[in-house]
């Protein structure tokens, strides 16, 4: 990888955008790794949880929103509950994928994250609150290669009155989907 | 002490644990337990989905209003405090409470996409802390079983905990609330170490490889530490050590067969509110040796 | 008559059992060492208890010698011989066996360590029973001190000795006190300016009574010894009489020399050749750089008396005072004798020099800068009046690269120690920059932040959080011009990843070095230096400010890179030492000296009068006696050692044809008895 | 030859009090670790060192002798260590013609900063007497007399 900085290239901040976005500081950070030595899915990550936030400090917009760790994070918080400087890891994350999205440029590799967000809020966009089997399949539609997963579970599930076929629609389904159209 | 009257407290199940789906047997023993001795518990009127990780994750404003729209529709119901059983659903309220009161734009833009004002003194509670405040000395009081030698790990995963200092519950690194209930309950608690790790929650269908591999530690965990069950307060801890248990024995190889209850299921337990009304007969993983432990 | 001989062998806790078995040391000792009459082992010698052990023991027993056998003597030999002068025996019976700095520490093989441990013992009981008692030497104490450099270390020395009543003269090379601590912009990590808090104390020192200042002075030469140390200063031949000169400044504003770069500006600013180094300068008089100077140019060249010149007599000619003007180009080095009883060496240090980064551009590049140069540019008293400028174009960087540990922890540039002020004087840097130029850009290359000091940390981390520096972990591999920017090559590990900056301006955090001369100033005080020749303290922890010679102490950067707080700190001890020695009028002196066969009648004397001893002697302590007959006609000359001059080296006596001189404490039956009772097999 | 294997010579070592010694105390310090044939003798200065010091030791069964002090220059008392270079200069050819091999002899200026070439030097030192085998001459000219051969000769 290669850092170029000149004077032309100073001009965008990517810190300071993360900071007027979500107030999380990432000068604060001085990288001691706290946040990696305790992150659970650290190991399936391309790059550590730190160096996601030096990506921020450094104004490496391009490598921090095309990783695939943004979307393996699973949102534990045990990084930003152990923070010795109490940066907020998590909730950074949660930014970085925001802004991932909108710029396009969420990682192929973790697509089915991606996807899986989707379906779930689509879900909640229908019906107000989340239909698991329909949400399910619209997934597995999705992404056919997930298809043959829990071919045990699903039907064991059913039978133990689990999984509701009929989609439980709220009264107020269109203010939500009001909601939705407002938050976009 | 003083006699306390009934309380009036709103009821947020959440899409997990409703009836007719995957952790169903969570809101009906939450409900049962309240019934027999808690505060009387009311559903929020057309409670909408808090969005879960998949909104925090993509989109911060469509989390927060979600989660919101439930604490408006609790206001305006006049609650002073809403039960959230599910700790996805009471760690989102909470925190977007939280976001909402920091930042007077966010409010606004909420308020316009729920079309309704949020004045955000509603107290949200976690089943841990209901129980606590309300039910202690009610379990210790109608407590008709107690389990023979039933040996428990409370196991709390992420969301009860973390943030610490915007949900304010508990010691983040060596919480005791749900071992101090396990032990109303007659069961012994067992210490154990990872009692605050992550499961890899909604990853269970996306990864589910991450879900197997953080699920096997918990299990051999406990399972080294002497535990008979593992204990659980949330829906997705649930799902994975108990759904899961058959294909994470098969992955890494080991037998655990160990038994993963609510804590609500605990404590119906011991109240004797019969097995099949408080859910037990709905996990994968067989329940039986913790209800004869209750016999 | 045999001495009665206890041996305390101690267990340093474990540091010296778990590799040596101490109690079977002891049981060795008693069983195979006739004259032995008590062993024992203890857990901590050196403390309190351990010490009431010994007290009691030799009362108890009746020891007339004693080893104890534990740490190197430089450690606790004092401790351990005071206590037995509390028990009433004499301490010169008192010998130490190293057996962990020598032996457990060095060999983890605990039969091994065992074994030599013993053989150790044995060898030092065997010296105990030729030591003899000694008496401490009394010699007499001038009370004056010596303090070599005014820099704050010795400013803060000299004020502190004066202020406790005693005389000070004070040393300085330059023509101004004040060190390097005057050039500096503003400190760390409370950003108050140095000139602000430095030259009240420059005055302060000037003015006071107490105080005698020799600028643009060295030392010629010290000898003598512990209380009585004559020094010759040189006063450099300055060409400026400082008790005429006014400091009108007439002369320095008509010489026509004034493209000299300014040392204290560090070559950023020019000066005239009669100059005053900076304008607060103490004392506040010019000198002339003969160097520079066209007059003493013309004069060398033409060999003639540089007042014979007449090439330019601008400054004496404007020289207002009268009859005799303050200028005297004629003027010659002057040495002064005088006698102190103690000296502080505050001698500091230097600035990395230029050109031995070549991968930085080795002082080619007008706009990589050093730290220093970085001070005064900062410096609102300085060449830019304190706006950042680069030096090329006079133009404000927009993009700054700090490279930290340029000559510090680089051992490949012979220098593998930290310098340990960069880490905090370029986080102080990247905030006055900041400061001054809002929308600048800082970049900081580090290996380490290493901040220790109170506040250190909190500062360094403001200038990442709160004034924006952007700090990236590697080292900078090249620094090469391209157009009128400097192209940085770096690299940050922290995301493994090459970095490539275009900046305006490079600043070098140079190490910290010692002076050029260090190494022949040591060898002049007879002080020992480090393999980077920073001055030996005579130990890391205990003495931290006295040298290996007695008398001498250290304050500052000549012992070691440190900060301004921890040099005043140590010149404030140095002081107190020095303080505590002059509060007394006799010392006493260990009773190491040789003594000439002097055994009566004196015409047995086995000396030959030969005199090779006089001849090796470092101290001129051998003087001749003459040995005469009742009608006295001289019988012969033999020679005699003056104690309070020797030192105790024990040349004479290693030297002497006719084995006459024996070295108390160390005479030849004691080094015998050591040798002969190693363990050979 | 199995015995000679199993040889641990004995080294006897003539340290200065202010530089060798205290370097030999800061192996220690830096818990560096070398051969424990050494057995050292602590003087103020080498150039207080008697040769017959050193023949005492051969003498009484030493197989190998060390000499160290400050480097040229840095003595404390000085000069003292150029005096014992010269001496020992002179002292050289004499142990040779009296058939010891000076390589059993050795002269070293070790600073107290020194702490690592200490452990190297007097791991030299008993590696090269080692090698050397055991100094018999003195037993011999007990023993056996005037026939013993020069050990110089034989190296």
């Amino acid at each position: 990888m290669k850092i170029k900085i000149t004077t032309k290239e100073l001009k965008s901040d990517f810190a300071k955008e993360v900071k007027d976005r979500s107030g999380i500081d990432v000068k604060k950070c001085y990288q001691c790794g706290k946040c990696t030595a305790g992150c659970p899915v650290a190991y399936e990550m391309d790059y550590m949880p730190n160096q996601i936030i030096r990506f921020v400090q450094l104004g490496l917009k391009r490598e921090a929103l095309t990783s695939r760790t943004i979307w393996l994070c699973a949102s534990c918080i045990t990084c930003t509950t152990r923070c010795p400087k109490e940066v907020k890891i998590a909730e950074l994350m949660d930014v970085l994928r925001e802004m991932s999205l909108e710029e396009g440029l969420a990682n192929p590799l973790e697509k089915n994250i991606t996807t899986f967000h989707q379906a779930f809020l689509n879900s909640v966009k229908k019906h107000g609150r989340i239909s698991e089997l329909w949400m399910l399949n619209e997934y597995k539609m999705k992404r056919p290669k997930t298809a043959l997963q829990d071919l045990i579970i699903g039907p064991q599930m059913l039978s133990k009155g689990k999984l509701s076929f009929l989609p439980h629609d709220i009264k107020g389904k269109d203010a939500v989907k009001r909601i939705f159209e407002k938050c976009k | 002490m003083q006699i306390k009257e009934k309380t009036r407290i709103g009821y947020y199940p959440g899409c997990a644990i409703t009836m007719g789906s995957s952790s169903e047997e969570y809101g009906t023993s939450v409900l049962r337990v309240a019934e027999a001795i808690g505060p009387e518990l009311e559903e929020i009127h057309d409670w909408n989905c808090c969005g879960a990780s998949s909104a925090h994750a993509t989109n911060h404003k469509l989390s927060t209003a979600l989660s919101i729209r439930n604490i408006s529709l609790a206001e305006q119901s006049g609650f002073k405090e809403i039960l959230a059983p599910c700790p996805m659903c009471s760690q989102r309220l909470i925190i977007s409470q939280k976001d909402v009161a920091d930042d007077e734009e966010l409010k606004k833009d909420v308020e316009d996409a729920i079309e309704m004002p949020c004045n955000g003194d509603v107290k949200i509670l976690n089943y841990l802390e209901l129980i606590k405040n309300y039910c202690m000395d009610e379990i210790a009081e109608k407590r008709k079983k107690t389990p023979k030698d039933l040996k428990i790990a409370s196991y709390y995963g992420c969301l009860l905990l973390r943030p610490p200092k915007v949900l304010q519950f508990d010691d983040p690194e060596n919480p005791t609330s749900m071992e101090e209930i396990v032990e109303a309950t007659g069961a012994i608690s067992v210490d154990w170490e990872l009692k605050t790790n992550c499961c890899g929650g909604g990853f269970t269908l996306s990864r589910t490889d991450i879900v197997l591999k953080l699920t096997n530690d918990i299990l051999e965990c406990a399972v080294d530490a002497g535990a008979d069950a593992i204990a659980v307060a949330c829906p997705m801890c649930h799902a994975n050590l108990d759904m899961r248990q058959k294909k994470i024995e098969k992955e890494y190889n080991r037998k655990f067969n160990i038994p993963i209850v609510y804590i609500s299921e605990l404590i119906g337990l011991a109240l004797d509110l019969g097995p099949i009304s408080l859910g037990l007969n709905k996990h994968f993983i067989d329940t039986e040796s913790v209800v004869n432990a209750f016999a | 008559m045999g001495k009665k001989i206890g041996v305390f062998v101690c267990h340093c806790g474990t540091n010296i059992s778990a590799t040596v078995d101490v109690e079977k040391v002891a049981e060795e000792t008693k069983k195979n060492n006739p004259g032995v009459s008590y062993t024992t082992t203890y857990k901590y010698m050196c403390s309190d208890p351990g010490q009431k052990l010994l007290r009691d023991k030799i009362k108890e027993e009746g020891l007339t010698g004693v080893v104890i056998a534990a740490c190197s003597p430089k450690m606790h030999e004092h401790t351990f011989r005071n206590a037995a002068i509390k028990s009433g025996l004499n301490p010169y019976h008192v010998e130490i066996s190293n057996i962990r700095e020598q032996c457990s520490w060095v060999h983890p093989d605990k039969p091994v360590g065992t074994e030599k441990s013993t053989d150790l013992v044995r060898m030092m009981t065997e010296k105990v029973r030729k030591d003899k008692s000694l008496k401490p030497i009394k010699v007499h104490v001038t009370k004056r001190a010596l303090i070599i450099g005014g820099g704050i270390a010795g400013i803060q020395a000299a004020l502190d000795i004066a202020d406790g009543g005693h005389e000070v003269i004070m040393v300085e090379r330059e023509a101004s006190i004040g060190g390097h601590m005057a050039q500096l912009s503003e400190t760390f990590p409370t950003l108050d300016c140095s000139q602000c808090i430095m030259t009240p104390k420059m005055v302060e020192a000037a003015q006071h009574d107490n105080i005698t200042m020799h600028t643009w002075s060295e030392i010629e030469s010290i000898t003598g010894y512990l209380g009585n140390f004559d020094v010759k200063i040189r006063k450099k031949a300055r060409s400026v009489d400082l008790d005429l000169c006014t400091g009108c400044s007439s002369c320095w504003q008509v010489c026509p020399c004034k493209k000299i770069k300014s040392e204290f500006d560090m070559g950023l600013a020019n000066r005239t050749a009669i100059y005053i180094p900076f304008p607060q300068a103490i004392p506040s008089k010019p000198v002339i750089d003969r160097e520079n100077c066209i007059l003493f140019k013309d004069a060398r060249k033409k060999n003639i008396k540089p007042n014979d010149s007449k090439v330019c007599r601008k400054c004496i000619d404007a020289c207002p005072i009268a009859p005799v003007k303050a200028i005297d180009y004629n003027q010659e080095d002057e040495i002064i004798d005088v006698k102190v009883g103690a000296i502080i060496v505050a001698t500091g240090f230097r600035e990395l020099e230029d050109g031995l980064y070549g991968e930085y551009g080795g002082g080619k590049y007008e706009d990589v800068i050093t730290g220093m140069q970085f001070e005064r540019l900062a410096s609102a008293s300085g060449p830019t009046d304190g706006k950042i400028k680069r030096p090329s174009d006079g133009k404000e960087p927009e993009i700054v690269v700090f490279i930290q540990c340029v000559g510090s922890r680089d051992p490949s540039k012979g220098c593998s120690y930290c310098s340990k002020t960069c880490c905090m004087y370029t986080a102080k840097h990247t905030m006055l920059y900041k400061h001054k130029v809002h929308h600048g850009h800082a970049f900081v290359f580090y290996i380490d932040i290493r901040c220790a000091g109170k506040g250190y940390e909190e500062f360094s981390q403001r200038a990442i959080e709160e004034e924006g520096a952007t700090y990236l972990r590697g080292r900078v591999s090249r620094v090469y011009k391209k157009g009128d920017k400097l192209i940085v090559l770096g690299a940050d590990t922290l995301t493994g990843s090459v970095v490539e900056i275009e900046a305006d301006m490079v600043v070098l955090a140079s190490a910290m070095k010692a002076q050029d001369d260090a190494e022949q100033f040591a060898q002049k005080l007879s002080i020992q230096y480090d393999k980077d020749k920073f001055f030996s303290e005579m130990h890391p922890k205990l003495k931290p400010v006295e040298s290996s010679s007695a008398g001498i102490f250290l304050a500052g950067t000549c012992q070691g890179p440190k900060d301004i707080p921890e040099t005043v700190a140590q010149a404030g001890a140095a002081a107190s030492k020095v303080l505590a020695l002059l509060s007394s009028d006799e010392l006493e002196r260990e009773p190491v000296v040789a003594r000439v066969d002097r055994q009566l009648p004196p015409v047995f004397s086995t000396c030959i009068g030969c005199f090779y001893c006089q001849k090796v002697c470092p101290y001129s302590a051998i003087e001749s006696e003459d040995i005469k007959a009742r009608d006295g006609s001289v019988i012969k000359t033999v020679a005699r050692v003056n104690e309070g001059l020797c030192q105790g080296c024990g040349l004479c006596a290693a030297t002497c044809r006719s084995k006459s001189i024996e070295l108390d404490g160390f005479n030849d039956e004691q080094i015998y008895a050591e040798i002969n009772a190693v363990e050979f097999n | 030859m199995a015995e000679e294997t199993k040889f641990e010579p004995k080294i006897v070592a003539f340290l200065c009090n202010w530089c060798t010694y205290a370097g030999a105390d800061l192996a220690g310090t830096g818990r560096n670790q070398y051969q424990a044939n050494v057995r050292v003798i602590k003087l103020p200065c080498t150039g207080g060192i008697d040769p017959l010091f050193l023949i005492k030791a051969f003498e009484r069964g030493a197989d190998g002798i060390l000499v160290s002090g400050c480097h040229p220059g840095d003595c404390h008392y000085n000069s003292g260590n150029y005096h014992a270079r010269r001496r020992w200069n002179v002292f050289r050819p004499l142990l040779e013609f009296c058939g010891i091999n000076p390589e059993r002899i050795q002269f070293s200026w070790i600073s107290a900063a020194e702490g690592g070439k200490w452990v190297e030097t007097i791991n030299g030192v008993v590696d090269t007497v080692r090698a050397l085998g055991p100094f018999e001459g003195y037993q011999k000219i007990n023993t056996i007399g005037p026939d013993a051969s020069s050990e110089s000769s034989q190296t």
